[in-house]
């Protein structure tokens, strides 16, 4: 058998396969579908400082081999988070992933903190969100800010838990986006999050969506993340978490191809809800197959003569 | 709470547009299903339609092990669906959501359903055969008027109507709701139906704010499991108005706590 | 029956339908399959100051509700396409637009020089391309390469042929570049030109294209570019293009919606050949149906509270 | 050149994985083909496979106006085509391509086809009754021959090749070529198979450089009409080196000119 365990940031994974954020709440729903202590690792929903409501529905809209998501980071605040979610997320054996969400530097740092002193595994820092003190520009879009708030954030973190930023594909270069979070002290990136896009309904001329506006995932995006993934591999040193479109456990093969040492799978989730587990059993067979020893042997593997 | 392959039963037309749908799961498997909750069906062949489709369940026959859920087409996924002949295999969730629950002391239970909000309320009369049941049903014209007599033959009482008057009563349901509640004073309402109907029941219930009235609510949907917090509905809690989600917490909300 | 002809940049469009750049040719395999002359217009496979041959075969990826193509700018040159292929366009009565790409501004500028004195009707330039002089990064990706292109380019045009800008979608903010394109002294911008994307062959472990990376267009990108139209609409005041998946009327009305005065149709093309004519008498349907008199209402109209 | 519905009579397994396709063109209207254009043929219920798929015209039955072409399922697309049913509508545009074209004074000729590189071979027979055909036929296995009856009906000479020698010569179709050019010095040769073949070709008629040799060649394709340079094949005319379009300028070219 094939050894599918990946060694990541010191942190031990059964497999490359993490539940990516938002799309598997805090594990109990789907635990009650399949046992996900069989997973490699999940990422929590993106946590607040403060509990918020979210968006308006309609938040959901459907395109060509996608969805259009405007939840709006809906979530009970990091308090709460830390008391009623964390222990049941550790019960499985397997790695705790907390993604963060802030609107100011200090918002990020203070959960960071309180994060670093958990017995959360590892946090994942998404910049996505609107700057308020940028004038609702992301965090995400400009290399300096990227840069300084990862500094920050490891800053404020005790212990020695590793810091994952989770990339935004809405700008012009990924790889000066991942070398700037390589350079503000992440031990590692996760790409790509949600790429802005919009639907419309012809019948009623208006948005689908109430917030106008959502995040894009699904196969539709897949080409695009494997090439973001595949910049940044050659742009940074430290290692990489590559999602987008992840339906199959040949797409999982193929980010890792590109340079992804884990793989998060997202929408997926949504359309059959046990999409983790095939993934992780098709990279078994997979790997039998190809006479792939140790799953890590993939990553960056691609052949371009 | 599964997901699995279904085999189709039947799919046959009850009306223009109108369909009703029997699926047997593969496993064999049964889940116990309890009365308004609902499942989730994937489209065939779905290059924009991506996510599963929630139905009510309609029925459930537990000796032969199938469940039917009525549907009527109004976008790509139901018009794929109403394409699927039998034989063929679904992919499915089911069962799902909190579903309506009568208790012990509420024997009068008036049933109010708007066109296709008919469909989650027909499960109550097999869950509960104690109860009296007082069917209210209200549809747009003669020609989608459908499943009276499945309804009639289990209700003490049907009051049919139509918004043109081709059949039954003429107005909104909710006005002949009206006009006949004082007589048969429920000790509890099952409703389901459009957002504008539902706020007119808000309207005609001010009156009888005793009368327990439970509804279920359509949203958008994407996991259909509680887990993604897409369908989101605004309810009111002590005050305070916080984000239920319809897959899990609903799709069955206290009339007087949802905001519409 | 509705009117369907616009006005734009003080050019007659039957109707807002052009096929798009790349997918069309030069409009004489088309003739062959129905009547080009219904089409609103034609712009032009992009033309380079000298002949190219482009990139090496395998030029083309399907990908889930898309295709990349790295066709890489293959054509005959300016001087055999005024020479050979202008007259033939110009023969059907519909708007004739020039793409152009170049890698240095030189090129650019010489090219829109000869255009402009040609029966062309307009140009539509293409700033996707690598510019050699800044290292490879083209020069879409930076506001200020755009507004120095577009002025020089404008200034070497003589007559008073309107210069469209097409933009790249890879940036951080389609906006800032609209603006920039604008500033520029545009007449008009167009948009999107394909996303970036990658296809990877797991049997192969090969990229699926000899060129690694590709141009991401069809319906997969319908939602990323209907929210940059909407945005761009917002953020300039000189009229829009919009592209990207269309593939239907219902697509193109809800490009217009969002802010385009006229609509390209790409990858459609090559899906169905006849996609153009059958788009513009669905449009004709569309407004019929929904009681518009004039297709150009359309424009902008959506609904958002 | 035209794109349209097609409805599917036929679609029959010839062996394990490859199949025979016979459509009717919805238009009743005959285009006129020539022997070694192509069709492209769109997938249906295509998430994936947007693009339609290019296919040598088997055979054409200008009676009965059907069309036919030959395919092995190699991916996505020729898999969902083996599941189509008879009955099935089907869209794809025809003919395209320049086509295989023996002169008048060409009276010997000899066709090589390798796997599925057979299919475009076969319908020169039609188009040109007045030749003498040889047919070098060269599959992998025993298992993987196909209409070996109906080339053989047809030429006047089959040579069978497997590169196991389970059935017919053993090796390489181009070996068993090697041997018998020479006793059967034709004028002009058609060819179609898989790259390595083609060189392979290459070297052993570099010994009869007098003998004009076509060869058609494959390339992945968007529109299938010349419009959109996606399907470049790289040919040497005149020592310079330019990019065609398989879809328009060939798929036949000079095996000469064609750098492999
Ligand atoms: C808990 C629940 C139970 C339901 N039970 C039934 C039932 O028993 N019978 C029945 O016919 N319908 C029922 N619905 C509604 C049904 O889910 C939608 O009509 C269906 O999903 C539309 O799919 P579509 O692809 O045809 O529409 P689309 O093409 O996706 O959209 C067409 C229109 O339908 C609306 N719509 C889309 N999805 C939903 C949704 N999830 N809820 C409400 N409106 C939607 C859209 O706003 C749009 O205007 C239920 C919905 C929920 C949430
Ligand atoms: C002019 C022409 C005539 C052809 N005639 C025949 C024929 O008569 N019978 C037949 O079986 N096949 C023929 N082919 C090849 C056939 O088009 C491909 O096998 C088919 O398109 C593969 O589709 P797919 O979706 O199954 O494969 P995909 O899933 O798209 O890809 C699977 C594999 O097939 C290869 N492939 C994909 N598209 C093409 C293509 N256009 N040309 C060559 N290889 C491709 C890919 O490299 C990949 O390795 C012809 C090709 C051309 C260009
Ligand atoms: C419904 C939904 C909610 C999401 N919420 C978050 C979130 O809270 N934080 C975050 O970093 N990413 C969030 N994402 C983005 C995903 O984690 C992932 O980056 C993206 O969807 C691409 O992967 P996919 O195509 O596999 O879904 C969300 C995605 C979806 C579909
Ligand atoms: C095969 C192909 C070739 C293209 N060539 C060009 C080109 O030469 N110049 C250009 O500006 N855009 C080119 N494009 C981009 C299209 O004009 C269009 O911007 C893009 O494909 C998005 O629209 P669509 O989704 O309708 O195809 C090309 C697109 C395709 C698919
Ligand atoms: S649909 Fe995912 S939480 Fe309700
Ligand atoms: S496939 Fe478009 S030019 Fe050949």
């Amino acid at each position: 058998m094939a050894n599918l365990e990946v060694t990541f940031c010191g942190k031990k994974f059964k497999n490359p396969v993490i539940a990516a954020s938002g799309t598997f709440g805090f594990g109990r729903e789907y635990a009650e579908v399949y046992d996900i202590s069989a997973l490699g690792g999940i990422a929590t929903k993106g946590i607040t400082l403060k509990r918020r409501e979210g968006n308006s529905p309609p938040r959901i809209a459907e395109t060509y081999g996608g969805i259009l998501n405007s939840v709006g980071l809906q979530n009970p605040g990091v308090r709460e988070f830390l008391e009623k979610e964390l222990g049941f997320l550790k019960s499985h054996g397997t790695v705790v992933i907390v993604n963060i969400a802030g609107s100011t530097e200090g918002e990020y740092c203070e959960m960071a903190r309180l994060i670093s002193r958990s017995e959360a595994d590892m946090i994942e820092l998404n910049i996505s969100c609107p700057n308020v003190k940028e004038g609702g520009l992301t965090f995400g879009s400009r290399p300096e800010s990227i840069e300084s708030i990862t500094r920050l954030v490891k800053a404020s973190m005790e212990g020695d838990m590793p810091l994952i930023v989770k990339l935004s594909p809405n700008v012009a270069s990924i790889s000066e986006v991942a070398v700037a979070a390589e350079e503000g002290g992440a031990d590692a990136v996760s790409l790509i999050n949600t790429i802005t896009g919009m639907a419309v309904d012809v019948r009623t001329r208006r948005p689908v969506l109430a917030n106008i506006t959502g995040g894009l995932s699904g196969p539709c995006i897949k080409p695009i993340a494997l090439r973001m993934v595949y910049e940044a591999y050659r742009a940074v040193k430290i290692p990489i978490i590559g999602m987008g479109g992840i339906m199959t456990a040949e797409d999982a093969v193929e980010f890792m191809l590109c340079g992804a040492s884990l793989v998060q799978v997202g929408t997926a989730n949504l359309i059959r809800l046990d999409a983790c587990k095939r993934i992780i059993e098709g990279l078994e067979k997979y790997c039998l197959e190809n006479g792939i020893k140790d799953i890590s042997e993939l990553t960056g593997s691609l052949i371009t003569e | 709470m599964v997901e699995e392959s279904f085999t189709v039963m039947d799919n046959i037309k009850l009306c223009e547009g109108v369909y009703k749908m029997t699926l047997m799961p593969s496993s064999g498997y049964a889940q116990s299903i309890k009365c308004g909750q609902f499942m989730a069906v994937e489209v065939p062949c779905r290059q924009d339609s991506l996510l599963k489709r929630p139905f009510a369940i309609y029925n459930y026959d537990e000796e032969k092990r199938q469940i039917s859920f009525c549907y009527k087409v109004v976008g790509k996924g139901t018009e794929h669906l109403s394409r699927v002949e039998k034989g063929q295999a679904l992919r499915g969730a089911y069962p799902l959501g909190n579903g309506f629950k009568i208790d012990e002391g509420q024997k009068r239970v008036i049933l109010v359903g708007g066109g296709v909000g008919i469909f989650p309320l027909y499960s109550v009369f097999k869950a509960y055969p104690d109860k009296v049941f007082y069917s209210v049903m209200g549809f747009k014209e003669r020609c989608d008027v459908i499943l009276t007599k499945e309804f009639e033959e289990r209700s003490s009482e049907l009051i049919l109507c139509t918004e043109d008057g081709s059949m039954g009563e003429a107005g909104f349901v909710t006005e002949a709701l009206r006009r006949n509640i004082e007589r048969i004073m429920p000790d509890l309402m099952l409703c389901c139906g459009p957002r504008p109907m539902l706020k007119a029941l808000k309207d005609v219930m001010r009156n009888y704010p005793h009368i327990p009235v439970q509804v279920s609510i359509e949203e958008r949907m994407a996991c259909g499991i509680g887990a993604c917090l897409v369908c989101a509905c605004a309810v009111r809690k002590n005050g305070k108005v916080v984000n239920k989600r319809v897959c899990r917490d609903g799709p069955v909300f206290s009339l007087y706590e949802v905001e519409l």
